[in-house]
């Protein structure tokens, strides 16, 4: 039980508190933070194995482009949520079932 | 500068300077003619991917390396990398990007600027895919290709649009976590995200060799795969697949259907299997997802309510073709997964162009409000029975080339039951595109729709071009056959 | 520097349980917020400085801001609102969750008694800069392509709906 | 000069067809073609034989032409007889509407036959084998669009003889590795080679008529015109069959006499010999008559040819010139009849040997070469097949003989009834109502489109007395039967023997005493008979009642009439059959098509969709299993 280990459970652990976060609640922009949360623990990720490779600039490259790609991904996804909150006037993720087979 | 040269920087450059170029205009000027801007952009893509591949033959190398803006002779310098498998893509995006673009010309209307923008970031993105040697690039021009998507289905605005936008992006940033986590695993082993440094990596690691790096990197892959898989939408990864396809603008399933999942999912999973194929279970992972994804896939189309979700369930089918194929690992499962791929842009497109020409046409694609449009929209059905042979791989056509070499690839690798099954299905995609047909263009015509007139100008030249494509490579393949049976691989 | 390293991913662990939890949607916003900027104490402490930084500046502060703007733009700036989603929810169940999965890692990580790599040591040969602009080009030519997509995002997802289409 | 052989008669028939307003004209061309034809067939008999490939590729095949001997020897029979059938049917379809495009069809098949007697790919043989059955098929639809029974029998009976053909070619081909029939030399008759030797066997006889496949030829004797009647089941049809089949038993395949498909073939030509004749014994319409025993002489050369002995060969292609020149002589006889009385019925006919001398000269000699009467040709060749039948099995001497007596005892009815007597004016209104009832159908469609203009051709022939190009064949076939009678050891021995090289010779009179003696006495009987049915029934066309009342035969007849013997009803009964039990698969198939698998895949489409019920958590979820699936597969695998 070292440091690494330790790291990639709480790691984990956050990725299933993100996913909890997609499946179980209803509310659409807190499915975006949902998947900020996991982000989080993939951040961690990227550094651990750049310290555990020896590559920390190259991983804290990485994080750098990841931070980017979810800065917008959290814009997006406001912005559909709002534009879902425009339509609807609520933003229950239990409304959208218009599209099914 | 040579031919080959400016070809690969047109890649990257292209689609910017079209971007750039374009919002210098005003606003009304560029909306009136975003079809230039956009149409130039992928002719351009489609002069380049035909040029560069015909440069390289030429100059006898089977890939070239180059850098955007940087020397890429610098030690440990980023470079992308052409070769023929990324210039067939790449060829398939710039068609694909053409289509769109035609098909737009009359369905998109009022965020015309914003279509033209975010197709060229999403053809800048998924050239970025293909270029890219490197996995966290992969990455993020994964992530580049995702964004536009989300955005031009939401984009149109009306709450189906925006449902299916926001399941996508749910379900592809789940991909965009597995991918990262994948690729953090990997790293831990490596440290380094080369392609040319994770090749091989499936000898140096062992199950049993007790060490967490090793473990890592198997739950790497198989994170590698869902992510990817997800992209794709294949069974059971698919369900926001038809929702997204169902809801987007015509114009935007098109370049989903065509390129998208193709670029994100497919090329992603060859990757994959390129890298790591010599895992053991990589390759039936793979055949599993792709068997189950067809039967189910077909299905599921059979009873579905609208035009372009049972469309959109075919492509789910298809896709499993493609990954079927790929699970070979053979040279020619690789082969055969591309002339699937090449065949199901060009049915695929077809089917959603003919959607576009129905929802124009009619103003609606619910199965349930057509019928009997045979003598209305003679080349809307007559292409769209061209795609449906060709889907259900019938011999005048593309399909039926690239099904057969897919089940001669599961033949040859030792599968022979997948083969069977491959085959097998093959008649469920019959039946639901027959009940496609039927509802569609045969039958009795419905008295509110005896006015309907066939589609005009773009669109119908996108469908005519797309059935000519798909005759056209029908006749093709055969010498491409025999191509593979002088090049010892068939 | 272990025990900050505990400390900081023990912080992330829970504020992020907490943004998940946490019925009032600012709140959440707010402990995702405090999760990053754990976070970013925690990759300081590893070594990864620029990182930390960015995480602190770009996630806590640009990502929240995003949120608040979205929660104001749906007019729910207040927590009373969210009753209709807090029927249903069963977030309670959540820290259950997390303690089952995570005992069941630990159980798994001390019975398979893996080797373990341990951190290398920092070197201060590679400036991030120099690998950023010298080995990962295409990922900022990627980073271009973001950032034009975020433009056209906010000019086309957050705009005023005047021309519907449907 | 092959190629010429099959385009001439081309040539010949547009230029017949052309010409169909003008008599003269078409006459003496035809006449011209027909000496043309001749010339180019004798040329080529003297010429020994060469082979010519064709410049056409057809994969697989090597379209070869090739003149041996045998060939040639046909083809010159079959060219000697082109200039009596063209002159005959010129004369007769003079002012018939049809006449035209009937000339063009009979020149066509002319082209046919010399094609398939020259062509030495098997291939190629088939071709020109069914392009004859295409304008046989044509003529028989000329006078009958309306009700092409008889085309429409023809066409099946003689598609099933060329399928077994096709079939027989295939098992060729296959157990030789050619095509060409000369790569064929005597190939054992065993395993494949045995069902090639068979199935060539039967599709070759049965286009010359053999029973089963004789079916149409008694219906087309009623519907078709009576040129067609000797050209076809007269001369043309029987030459290229026998031809084929000459070639399978002493060529291609080595049939030893005494083997399964030897005897076989020979049960075949001694139950065709019987029923046929049978069957012309209850005939009471001349064309019928003749019909019934044009099958009926077949089997003799089935039993020669089917006997594989050198003397059988020599018989049964002797015999077959010989039937070629009376049998279509008799038919020709009976064109007169027809055209002089109007009608074709034994019972309204009667004295007609003052108003046709001509016709009556030449018909007794024919009646004499039929019956085998010491002296004429058909005594000699029917010897031969005699001597034949009886080295194998004495069974099929005895059925041969009682074939002969048969034929006698018709034969002698045929000819009473006609030229001698005189015309039963009573019974002819009691017979046609009686022929009505029994014919309902035929004299429902017929009467309006045929018997008016037959009726009008006997008034104005009656006038003229007896037409010239009528005659003038007749006179010559006698000539020619009287000919080969008296020239029939060369015939024998020079022209058969030597294209079938033949050790022995065969010619002369025959050499038993005893089955010569034998023979006398059966015409002897057969001339009891008759005296004893004529005065016993009064009436010459009745002289056969007595036997057909027998016991036995009786039954024969009225199975006959029920179709027993007739393949095309076989033929139409299996068809039936079959597309019922088709039906029952088709509904099968219809509803495991329309409801089975609509009902089954739409269930599991239901059910399925479950899956995709729009939820996001339901989606996630579907993936989140998707991702832990694959890592079973992956710990299962590792």
């Amino acid at each position: 039980m070292n440091l690494v280990i330790v790291l990639l459970i709480i790691g984990l652990l956050m990725i299933v508190a993100g996913c909890w976060c997609l499946m179980r609640t209803f509310h659409l922009l807190k499915m975006t933070i949902g998947i900020e949360v996991a982000m989080k623990a993939v951040t961690l990720f990227l550094v651990l194995a750049g310290r555990i490779s020896g590559k920390i600039a190259l991983s804290e490259t990485f994080v750098i482009t990841v931070m980017v790609a979810e800065v917008i991904v959290a814009v997006v996804g406001t912005g559909t949520a709002v534009g879902l909150f425009r339509k609807y006037g609520s933003m229950d993720v239990r409304n959208l079932k218009q599209l099914k087979g | 500068m040579t031919i080959l040269s400016i070809c690969a920087h047109g890649f990257i450059y292209g689609p910017i300077l079209v971007v750039l170029i374009y919002n210098l205009f005003n606003h009304e000027f560029a909306r009136k003619h975003f079809f230039w801007f956009a149409g130039t952009g992928a002719v351009w893509q489609i002069l380049a991917a035909i040029g560069g591949f015909t440069a390289l033959n030429q100059n006898g190398q089977t890939s070239y390396a180059f850098g955007a803006f940087w020397d890429i002779r610098l030690a440990g310098a980023a470079f992308f990398e052409l070769n023929a498998t990324r210039f067939l893509l790449l060829l398939i995006v710039g068609l694909v990007a053409l289509i769109s673009v035609l098909v737009a010309h009359q369905t998109v209307d009022f965020n015309r600027s914003s279509y033209t923008n975010l197709l060229m970031i999403l053809v800048l993105g998924m050239n970025g895919m293909l270029l890219v040697t490197d996995l966290f690039s992969l990455y993020v021009f994964l992530e580049v290709t995702g964004l536009c998507c989300f955005i031009m289905i939401a984009m149109f605005r009306s709450r189906a649009d925006l449902e299916g936008s926001f399941k996508y992006l749910i379900l592809s940033e789940l991909s965009g976590i597995f991918i990262l986590t994948a690729i953090a695993f990997l790293m831990m082993k490596t440290g380094s995200l080369r392609y040319a440094d994770l090749a091989g990596l499936g000898q140096r690691i062992s199950a049993g060799s007790g060490q967490l790096e090793d473990l890592l990197v198997y739950a790497a892959l198989i994170l590698l795969i869902s992510g990817f898989a997800i992209k794709t939408g294949v069974v059971p990864f698919h369900s926001w697949l038809p929702d997204a396809y169902q809801s987007a603008d015509t114009a935007v399933s098109i370049l989903l259907s065509g390129a998208v999942n193709k670029v994100a999912g497919v090329y992603g999973l060859m990757i994959v299997m390129q890298l790591f194929g010599d895992v053991a279970p990589v390759g039936p992972s793979l055949a599993a997802v792709g068997i189950i994804s067809i039967i189910i896939g077909a299905l599921l189309a059979v009873r579905q309510p609208q035009y372009k979700r049972v469309v959109a369930y075919s492509s789910v089918s298809q896709m499993g073709y493609i990954l079927l194929a790929l699970s070979t690992g053979t040279t020619l499962g690789l082969v055969a997964a591309l002339a699937h791929i090449l065949s199901h842009t060009a049915f695929k497109s077809t089917l959603f162009t003919n959607a576009a020409a129905l929802q124009e046409q009619t103003g609606t694609l619910e199965l349930k409000d057509l019928g009997g449009l045979e003598n209305q929209m003679p080349v809307t059905a007559f292409t769209s029975i061209i795609a449906f042979l060709s889907t259900a791989g019938i011999p005048p056509t593309a399909g039926f080339w690239s099904k057969i070499l897919i089940i001669l690839a599961l033949w040859q690798a030792g599968s022979p039951v997948l083969a069977g099954v491959a085959l097998v299905a093959g008649i469920l995609s019959s039946a639901y595109l027959i009940r496609l047909q039927r509802t569609v263009f045969f039958g009795q015509t419905r008295p509110e729709l005896a006015k309907v007139r066939e589609v005009r100008g773009s669109v119908l030249t996108a469908e005519v071009l797309l059935t000519v494509i798909t005759l056209g490579l029908g006749l093709l393949y055969p010498y491409i056959l025999l191509l593979l049976h002088a090049g010892g691989i068939l | 520097m272990n025990v900050i390293v505990y400390l900081g991913a023990g912080l992330m662990l829970l504020f992020g349980v907490y943004a998940v939890m946490e019925h009032s949607i600012l709140r959440a916003a707010i402990g995702l917020a405090l999760s990053s900027a754990s976070l970013s104490v925690l990759l300081y402490v590893l070594g990864a400085h620029l990182a930390a930084l960015f995480e602190l500046s770009v996630c806590s502060g640009l990502v929240t801001v995003i949120f608040i703007a979205g929660i104001s733009l749906s007019h729910s700036p207040k927590m009373e609102i969210q009753k209709e989603y807090r029927d249903k929810e069963r977030n309670r169940l959540l820290p259950l969750v997390l303690i089952g999965v995570g005992l069941l890692l630990v159980i798994l990580a001390l019975t398979l008694n893996l080797q373990t790599p341990e951190l290398a040591q920092l070197t201060q040969d590679d400036d991030v800069r120099d690998v950023l602009w010298g080995n990962r080009q295409a990922d900022i030519w990627g980073q271009i392509a973001l950032i034009l997509c975020g433009g056209v995002a906010v000019a086309v997802l957050f705009r005023e709906e005047r021309r519907e289409k449907k | 000069m092959l190629a010429i052989l099959i385009l001439l008669p081309v040539a010949a028939g547009c230029f017949l067809w052309l010409a169909r307003r003008h008599y003269v004209i078409s006459q003496l061309g035809g006449l011209l073609f027909a000496l043309l034809n001749l010339a180019a067939a004798l040329r080529l008999y003297q010429g020994g034989q060469f082979s010519v490939i064709l410049p056409v590729t057809v994969p697989g095949f090597s379209l070869t032409l090739r003149a041996d001997q045998v060939a040639e020897l046909f083809l010159l029979f079959a060219a000697a007889m082109v200039p009596l059938l063209l002159i005959y049917s010129i004369g007769f379809v003079r002012d018939k509407k049809w006449g035209g495009l009937y000339l063009l069809y009979l020149c066509l098949s002319i082209a046919m036959v010399n094609g398939a007697l020259l062509s030495d790919d098997l291939g190629l043989l088939l071709f020109f084998w069914e392009g004859l059955l295409g304008t046989l098929f044509g003529m028989l639809l000329l006078r009958n669009r309306e009700n092409p029974r008889a085309a429409v029998k023809a066409l099946t009976v003689s598609g099933l003889a060329d399928l077994i053909l096709m079939l027989g070619i295939a098992a060729s081909v296959y157990s030789a590795h050619t095509t060409l029939m000369s790569g064929m030399q005597q190939l054992p008759v065993t395993g494949v080679g045995a069902l090639g030797c068979a199935a060539l066997l039967m599709g070759a006889l049965g286009k010359a008529g053999c029973m089963p496949f004789h079916a149409w030829i008694p219906l087309a004797a009623e519907d078709a015109p009576t040129p067609f009647l000797a050209a076809f089941p007269g001369s043309l049809e029987k030459i290229l069959g026998i031809y084929l089949a000459a070639r399978v038993v002493t060529e291609l395949y080595a049939v030893k006499p005494g083997s399964a498909v030897s005897v076989t073939v020979m049960i075949f030509g001694a139950a065709t010999i019987l029923l046929a004749g049978a069957m012309a014994l209850a005939q009471t319409d001349l064309k019928r008559l003749l019909a019934y025993s044009a099958v009926s002489q077949v089997g003799y050369m089935v039993l020669g040819l089917g006997s594989g002995l050198a003397v059988g060969v020599a018989g049964a292609v002797f015999h077959l010139f010989n039937h070629v020149l009376y049998k279509t002589g008799l038919f020709m006889t009976a064109g007169a009849v027809e055209a002089a009385a109007g009608t074709t019925d034994l019972r309204q006919l009667g004295g007609l040997r003052h108003r046709l001398p001509l016709t009556t000269g030449s018909v007794v000699i024919f009646s004499l070469a039929i019956t085998g009467f010491p002296g004429l040709n058909g005594f000699y060749s029917k010897e031969l097949v005699f001597d034949a039948a009886l080295e194998v099995n004495v069974i099929f001497y005895l059925a041969a003989l009682l074939g002969a007596v048969i034929t006698a005892i018709y034969i002698l009815k045929m000819l009473h009834s006609v030229f001698w007597g005189q015309p039963a004016a009573a019974e002819i209104n009691a017979d046609q109502r009686q022929g009505a009832q029994n014919q309902p159908a035929a004299a429902a469609v017929n009467p309006a489109a045929d018997q008016l203009p037959t009726a009008r051709q006997a008034k104005v022939t009656g006038r003229q007395g007896e037409a010239w190009a009528l005659a003038i064949p007749q006179l010559l076939l006698a000539l020619a039967c009287v000919g080969f009678a008296v020239g029939e050891s060369p015939v024998v021995d020079g022209l058969i023997g030597q294209a079938f090289n033949l050790q022995e010779r065969f010619g002369g009179f025959p050499k038993s005493a005893a089955l010569v003696i034998i023979s006398c006495l059966a015409l002897a009987l057969a001339g009891a008979d008759h005296l004893y049915g004529w005065r016993r029934e009064t009436a010459a066309s009745r002289a056969t009642d007595h036997l057909t009342g027998l016991p036995g035969l009786r039954q024969l007849y009225v199975a006959a009439q029920r179709g027993c013997f007739d393949l095309y009803v076989w033929l139409t009964a299996g068809v039936r059959a079959f597309s019922r039990l088709c039906q029952w698969i088709e509904n099968g198939v219809t509803w495991f098509y329309d409801i089975g698998v609509p009902r089954t895949i739409m269930g599991a489409g239901n059910w399925l969709s479950a899956l995709d019920n729009g939820s996001l958590a339901r989606y996630l979820a579907l993936a989140i299993v998707g991702m832990l699936a694959v890592g079973l597969i992956f710990i299962l695998m590792l």
